[in-house]
């Protein structure tokens, strides 16, 4: 019989958070984030987390609402513009920056959850991304070492799910979810719609239930666009 | 003493709710059939596939559609499929909790051997190596002695190794034993076996407690 | 506009095959293995191959197909039971044999796609197979450091597919098809159906056309069943 | 002289029918503006789409899907979807025949600094690292000179590196410039610039050919 990671809202799904933990969020930009589960961490006033994403948020949504608290003392992330109080932050030596070319961040989170402590990348050889790195060189050409990635809780936003934990992610809402599902200690899916076991093509699932220790169906989802662009009609 | 069916169903009891397991070819697969309906567990076959159910009814089996040991399988509601490497992802990632296998040899300090005999044909290690170097919970099921009578839970094992330290419990047609601190530990006897004859049958150091309950089997 | 990799046949498919190449060819035991790119191997005559395949076929079907002509000087795979003539070249010393654990072995293709040249895993730790490998702890725990795997050619199967290479496999068909086709300096993928453009979701697809340099729409699949398990009705 | 739209014409013309390309943003992103119409050609997003089409139509967009810039975009026929880990194994796996990025500085060996300025605000990488120090055909697209006037084309960038001996060809507002054995060798100069002008606004070794055609843009 089925393993059922359901669980009854966002406050049962971060149940156990707490400050100090490591977590990682997917999405990109604003484009696939955990939005209850971020707006959930804000509620619970948790400190001096290190949040694993590859981005910060803006100012007022996604990460960025975690920056306004103050609740963040450490970003792993591969790029973090468009955020001022971010900047605010960092400058004054409030926030401590990791920055990670994003193929590394991402390998390196998959490598967490595949059980690969440390693989070779050319990715920052030559660059400060790899002071204090092992450089080998494979075929002739230099590579780094890097480490695995993982966190007491990963939080991913998926568009479809079951209380099974799999998931299905809409186009490019994917991006970094797949790889912090399998890397979190305890990972929470949120999902737009929870359908009844059964209902997903096990054909098509993108994240098995595996990775998955709880899942709720999130609400009020604003899926902030963060460049608008169009052609006009 | 038990026999293939028994050591499956006793090992059965180990499994808890909430569980992904992976079952090996053999002795393992039968444990699929001693888990109580309604409880939430689900089995991993390494070659792509959570939430394997039963054999197909005859006329249904389908050939996209098979287990690590090749036979035709089914797919329970909730299953999903991925690739050898998400597979392995899986495993090594230690995302299941319980692992069965076979073994051929095993040691009083966790090695297991189970793929190869020097001049025999070797048919190779599948995905047993992996497993082995990765699960936090693995349970042995075989037999206690070799056809020849010689025991199988050795103080060193002879063949070549599988996988080092790796094993924390084996459940033979004999016993259930522990391994810790470079010793089997008797933990439970099969039914109308006594504590002298699993001593008789086992080479390697093995600790005896004062009392060693009979294994409950129904 | 999209890139179209479609060839009209197998023999398209195929040209540039020769002797001593280094082939991948995806399918557990006989599942999801490229039947008519093996024939097209075998019509071709082509000798002194390395395959890199999880398992070797058995005697008349699948790779034993190739074993037969004495076409493979080596095998690269994870178990090669259920081959008598496998057996019979591999004790005469005709054939070279290369064992590796299957984890190892699906990985090693992913990174030699993914560009990662190498990797630490724990499998085959104090083992032969951890012969003459670099030795490493990681978090307290032995592992070996395995390196990628890439082909001359790799041969894959799909359930569905389209011009542009992208692939949907079935069900456990899916197996090493994918790390392979990443694998593949050329990737050719047969398929049990070529769709048109634009009918596969993108968000359904296995494969991402990149991958793929050539595709046909197979013909004639015997996908036979290697162990008929049923219960009776 | 070029302006933005003309580098990113002229760099369109290093495309070949059958290719992946990512572009970068900025001058890079304006590069698929040139592509003829019937070349097979698609374009790669890191954050997770092979196929991707123009904007959208106002009123069609979708926060789902986006492209590395963050801008809302449409999928092509044929167009495929994918996680962050496959999308950089497709670029470091050198799946990718062209990548196409801006910088801050190039120099003569190769080596590129396009991500960090010291004293400001850094906002980090991105994929520029990965793709870099991967892809085999890398096309610079920036002005010739910084607003300051100095130029970007140096013997040694000053500014933190991207990556190191990758960039293959620097395409700006004066000139086609290939990058090997340690100088800039001068391919095309913009129309209406003259040899000298490149050369006063090269700071690193150039190799002036006897020769030196004209860019062909329409």
């Amino acid at each position: 019989m089925a393993i059922s990671k359901q669980v009854k809202d966002v406050t049962a799904a971060c149940s156990g958070v707490e400050s100090g933990m490591t977590l990682m969020l997917g999405g990109f930009g604003l484009c696939g984030i955990p939005e209850c589960s971020i707006a959930e961490l804000v509620r619970l006033g948790i400190q001096d987390v290190t949040c694993i994403s590859n981005n910060a948020g803006v100012d007022d949504f996604g990460l960025g609402l975690l920056l306004q608290q103050r609740q963040i003392r450490k970003m792993i992330s591969s790029y973090v513009g468009e955020n001022d109080e971010f900047e605010r932050q960092m400058l004054s030596g409030e926030l401590e920056v990791d920055l990670i070319p994003q193929g590394s961040l991402a390998e390196r989170c998959r490598a967490g959850g595949a059980g690969i402590p440390a693989f070779y990348t050319p990715a920052g050889y030559g660059t400060e991304v790899a002071a204090g790195k092992e450089v080998r060189d494979f075929n002739g050409k230099p590579h780094i070492l890097e480490s695995a990635l993982t966190a007491d809780f990963a939080f991913v936003k998926a568009w479809k799910g079951d209380a099974s934990g799999n998931l299905i992610f809409k186009a490019t809402a994917r991006n970094f979810n797949p790889m912090m599902a399998m890397a979190g200690k305890i990972t929470v899916a949120e999902v737009e719609e929870l359908v009844p076991e059964g209902e997903l093509d096990p054909n098509s699932v993108h994240t098995p239930g595996i990775f998955v220790q709880r899942i709720f169906q999130g609400s009020g989802y604003e899926k902030r666009i963060e460049q608008r662009t169009v052609q006009s009609r | 003493m038990l026999d293939k069916n028994g050591i499956a169903q006793r090992i059965a009891q180990e499994v808890r709710n909430g569980w992904y397991v992976n079952l090996g070819i053999g002795i393992p697969t039968l444990v699929a059939n001693y888990i109580p309906s309604g409880m939430e567990v689900e089995f991993q076959s390494e070659n792509g596939i959570l939430g394997m159910g039963p054999f197909p009814m005859e006329g249904d089996e389908d050939a996209d559609l098979i287990n690590a040991g090749k036979q035709t399988i089914t797919a329970m509601p909730g299953a999903a499929y991925f690739d050898s490497a998400t597979s392995f992802a899986m495993i090594r990632g230690q995302h299941v909790q319980l692992t069965v296998l076979g073994a051929m040899e095993v040691s009083q300090n966790g090695d297991i051997a189970n793929w190869k005999i020097p001049g025999k044909m070797v048919k190779g290690m599948g995905g047993a190596m992996d497993l082995v170097a990765s699960a936090e919970n693995i349970i042995v099921a075989m037999m206690h002695t070799n056809r020849a009578g010689e025991s199988k839970l050795l103080s060193n094992c002879s063949l070549p190794l599988t996988g080092v330290a790796c094993v924390r419990r084996v459940v033979t047609n004999l016993a259930v034993l522990d391994i810790r601190d470079g010793a089997f530990h008797l933990v439970e006897v099969a039914p109308g076996i006594s504590v002298e004859q699993v001593v008789a049958a086992t080479a390697g150091k093995l600790v005896v407690p004062e009392s060693v309950p009979e294994m409950q089997i129904s």
